[in-house]
């Protein structure tokens, strides 16, 4: 196999928003924390951008362990958003990231009310060195409110909306699988004026322990994750992209190169890796790596010909 | 990370096995703790996705080897005991806060349950190393699962005891933590299953021993990204849901809060 | 291990409607045909039923090649319901089952619009040897009708009350997963009449063949299947029976004994087996002496102790 | 369904496998056609869930073995070919209509393309038996991709094909199917890529020459249950989706519907 560097040929830029993001691939929120612990593996300027892990208003315990299980060629978690708060992020975490000066950071916003996401975005964006913002208004793991917005269009929209007034910088809006129909999600998302969509979150899922009688995971249900979803994730970026005009970010199940062409070819612009960095924390370069293989045994010049590729071409 | 390959993999016990293998690192150059783990990947099938954690148990530093000692405990491991001897292995490690160890100390009390035993072998030596007396309480079901009895001897006595009373007294650690035992010790150091824990906890919390204690939660990624593995502990007053992985797996007794 | 015939301490006879199963495994729709296949591998009389392909009024050539595709721990199928029609099922297959009298026989039903599904209803009223009806509400791989009613409660409930009106045998409603609320799906279909419900059916995936640079199957989307879905499955068996009072089956990823154990844990009083036939055409055999080793080894006398067994129990 | 061993395992050219195991039935007193499939699972992971369809290429009476030949086409046959001699293999089969054997026919026109071509070697042990005239027309994309043609110079004529004339001619199968070549057989059995299948089916229809197509669809269960592996069949003047694996993978050549 060719090495990352021998393939100067494959241009593996893409256009994000404003962005030129020297390559497609980034780490999910949740699943590189602010990345300190992986910058001893590699040196995070490598990467498309990078994904924070969800920031509330307050600090956040979280849910009690266990908070993971594994499943078939997946896991569940239920971290519930354990993070220590906007403060404390704009304090000692983002000052860190701003360090990589070719760095996309985008930072992942949750919490329970619209009022607390206002709040959180206010003063994100009072920091110079965001890229761009995620609404999390898709996980699973927070009781009260948090998922609502996620599945119902007009609430999710109000949310934009209420967003898009106080941010300063892009809003991408990140999607839960578990509605009926994702393309009016999308949609609803768009209108109210998302820059972007990223999609999926985790499905709700359960495992039980059957030696204690329970579930296993000690908050019940929890997120599934990993190449399990990998089929959902691509038809909900299919369908998806094919509705809107904004640009997808597609997440769920990337292991391989070869997951972020698919990913591409159904009409995603970009790609977020999550489970897979907890097998491998090398595996956002190694992705980022057999992205360009690919692209050069396949005469594949720019990767940009592949976003949509998949799809029926005009006029055919 | 690294693909490392198996120098040796034998059946110790029932259901327990001993696995050595290449270290990934240089063992003379790089700092290594006891109490830390190695997270492995038992096969690279997507099947078992994570890896699994296995403390430190033994390190050889002429032929720069480490040595982990399991128990079959679910599917993984029982996939990891059927790797051959020269199979390449996936090892990500050795990682964690391991135990303290307190030079000015004169006696240690180590004290493990079940497959709590493997990481208080390699700490045993270091503190054999600095010539204090070493005194392993160690705990087991049945002579079945006992394991690293010679090993610990070495180092130290070694006080046995089981649930059945196959191998040593019948009874549980804490059973022989009475406060005049624990008197001639400076400091402990635990690992075991939680409910031992909790108990040594309390009982030597009474007895006045300072300690630490090693925690077993599930965990995803080994190096602090996942934010799984945590368990309350007790800073400066409040208690956070900390790594165990990154600020663990060992902490100073007094911080761990059970519930 | 012990074989199964050693296993008599050990009771796996389920109650399920008015029906004694002798045991609670039963091949899923789709996954079996309708039985003579396998007939070649076992006898059928040691299920504890069978649930033959969907049935609809007129013969259908379902879709495309490819309709298979192989994912991570599961697969996509997008057969589009190809079957015979009513009339050749009664005249030809339900007389081959007939045979085994010790096997209860239940019938999946599908169709575009509901005078469809009554019509293939009032016709199986005439049929003696069928134990219960099996409404398919949720094949998500026929385009025009069938998946709206397993997506939109007040049409579910509009077609449970139709067929329950047509219908001289006990109705379970087999619910589709991709929906916001499967809880409310759920309770529509039990307060409009159904006896029984049956979940999940398959989620909704794609699969992009990059070599090709299009959607794998010739539909573009398929149904998931097989382990990778099974904690979505266990999640909603649990939601599910937390809510209704009528009996459940749990559909996805069954594999083994233990599999069993974990739907029976969530709340399902029986369960289904598809994907699994297909890896082993003794799949359900295999996993009725696996579920009686398990009984045996835990010391469980009759397998309806396990049922709901992983619930918060009352009084706790 | 048996699990069988693996009696050799060789690569017989660039990514080209032969692979003989234990019957998993009694070859003496069980029929098998020719063009009959194993469908056999590469590994007991479920990252390959599906078992993977392998046409019966010989068979070995006196050791009750058989032989499949494969090309590595994706992971799943990658993954096969890792198996190792005295691995176990779980194979289920042989399934499906295989090609019929007309007694009274004097000369047979085999056609082949890449591994389309391992079915035919064990029609044409069977053809030559019989005392029947067996001409095969092969065709690879090259030389590197080339199989079994010592295999079926055992029982007739061979003409090779290949897309660069690395081997045999330059040209595709259907350039040697000319009206007056086929004049001299009673019947052709082909298997090979779809295009390939369509052609030869155009020409030899224009040719006048009944036969048989091996047809190679995606597969799931390999025995009838799951619908998954259909393909367009025209009976009685009704079309019809047909499962390969159970009235196929061979039809009658003028029943096969492309589209
Ligand atoms: C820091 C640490 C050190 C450990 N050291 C040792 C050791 O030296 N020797 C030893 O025998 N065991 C040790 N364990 C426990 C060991 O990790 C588990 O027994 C093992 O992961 C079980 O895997 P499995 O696939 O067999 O079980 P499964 O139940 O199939 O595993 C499923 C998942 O649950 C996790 N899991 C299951 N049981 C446990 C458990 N008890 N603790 C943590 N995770 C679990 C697995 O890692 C895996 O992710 C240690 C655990 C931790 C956290
Ligand atoms: C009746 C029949 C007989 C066959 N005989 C032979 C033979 O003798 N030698 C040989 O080399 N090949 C043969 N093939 C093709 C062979 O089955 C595929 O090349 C193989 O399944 C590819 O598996 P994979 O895991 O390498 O590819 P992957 O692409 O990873 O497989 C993914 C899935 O697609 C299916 N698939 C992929 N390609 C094909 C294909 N071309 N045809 C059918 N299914 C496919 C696989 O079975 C699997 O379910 C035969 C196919 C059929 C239907
Ligand atoms: C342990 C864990 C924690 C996560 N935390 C967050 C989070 O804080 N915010 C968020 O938007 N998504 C979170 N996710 C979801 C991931 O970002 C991603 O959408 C999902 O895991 C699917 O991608 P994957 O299959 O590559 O993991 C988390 C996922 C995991 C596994
Ligand atoms: C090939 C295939 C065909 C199916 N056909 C039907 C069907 O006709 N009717 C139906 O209700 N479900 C059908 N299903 C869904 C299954 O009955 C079952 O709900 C699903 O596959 C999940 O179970 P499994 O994971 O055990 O396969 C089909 C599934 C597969 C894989
Ligand atoms: S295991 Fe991932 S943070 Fe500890
Ligand atoms: S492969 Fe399942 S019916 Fe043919």
């Amino acid at each position: 196999m060719k090495s990352y560097e021998a393939i100067h040929q494959v241009d593996l830029t893409v256009p994000f928003l404003s962005l030129s993001l020297k390559n497609p691939v980034m780490p999910a929120s949740g699943c590189f924390a602010f990345g300190r612990e992986i910058s001893a593996f590699y040196d995070l300027n490598r990467l498309g951008a990078i994904v924070v892990k969800a920031t509330t208003l307050d600090e956040r315990q979280g849910n009690a362990s266990p908070r993971l299980a594994e499943t078939p060629a997946g896991m569940l978690n239920s971290i519930g958003l354990q993070n220590p708060g906007v403060e404390c992020v704009i304090r000692e975490d983002l000052p860190y990231l701003a360090i990589y000066e070719q760095l996309p950071v985008i930072v992942n916003v949750a919490g329970t009310a619209i009022e607390d996401y206002v709040e959180v975005v206010k003063r994100l964006s009072q920091v110079q060195s965001i890229a761009a913002l995620e609404l999390n208004i898709s996980c699973p793991n927070v009781k009260c409110g948090g998922i609502q917005f996620g599945t119902d269009p007009e609430m999710a929209a109000e949310m934009v909306r209420a967003i898009k007034a106080v941010a300063n910088i892009p809003v991408i809006v990140k999607l839960s699988p578990n509605v009926t129909n994702i393309v009016e999600m999308a949609l609803a998302c768009e209108t109210a004026g998302a820059d972007a969509l990223s999609l999926i979150n985790t499905l709700i899922g359960m495992q039980i322990d059957v030696e204690r009688k329970r579930p296993l995971l000690a908050n019940g249900v929890g997120g599934l994750s990993g190449p399990a979803v990998k089929p959902v994730a691509v038809r909900m970026v299919y369908e998806v992209s094919s509705a809107v005009h904004i640009p997808i970010i597609g997440i769920g199940g990337v292991m391989t190169g070869v997951d972020v062409v698919e990913f591409l070819m159904a009409g995603a612009s970009a790609v977020q890796v999550g489970t897979a960095n907890f097998v491998d924390p090398y595996a956002c370069v190694r992705i980022i790596e057999e992205l360009g293989v690919w692209c050069d045994e396949h005469g594949v010049q720019s990767v940009t010909e592949l976003i949509g590729a998949a799809k029926p071409k005009i006029g055919v | 990370m690294a693909l490392v390959t198996i120098s040796s993999h034998t059946r110790i016990n029932a259901d327990l096995y001993e696995l050595t293998f290449t270290a990934p690192m240089d063992l003379q150059t790089t700092r290594y703790e006891p109490g830390q783990f190695l997270h492995i990947r038992v096969t690279d099938s997507f099947d078992f996705l994570l890896r699994r954690p296995l403390s430190l148990c033994k390190v050889d530093l002429l032929h720069n080897r480490l040595t982990v000692v399991y128990r079959v405990q679910g599917a993984g491991t029982k996939r990891l005991s059927t790797k051959q001897v020269g199979d390449a292995l996936d090892v990500l490690g050795p990682l964690g806060r391991g135990y303290q160890i307190h030079k000015e100390d004169h006696a240690s009390l180590l004290i493990g349950g079940g497959v709590g035993v493997p990481p208080l072998v390699e700490l045993a030596r270091q503190l054999h190393e600095l010539g204090q007396m070493v005194h392993a309480v160690v705990g087991f079901q049945s002579s079945q699962q006992a394991i690293l009895l010679s090993d610990l001897a070495q180092y130290g006595s070694v006080t046995v005891l089981t649930d059945d009373g196959s191998i040593g007294k019948k009874g549980i650690v804490t059973d022989v933590l009475r406060t005049e035992f624990c008197n001639g010790f400076d400091r402990y150091y635990a690992c075991g299953p939680t409910p031992m824990l909790k108990a040594v906890q309390q009982v030597l919390r009474t007895a006045d021993l300072p300690g630490y204690l090693s925690l077993e939660e599930r965990m995803g990624c080994g190096i602090g990204i996942c934010v799984g593995c945590v368990h309350p502990i007790m800073r400066d007053g409040h208690v956070a849901n900390m790594k165990t992985c990154k600020e663990g797996p060992v902490f100073a007794a007094e911080e761990v809060v059970f519930s």
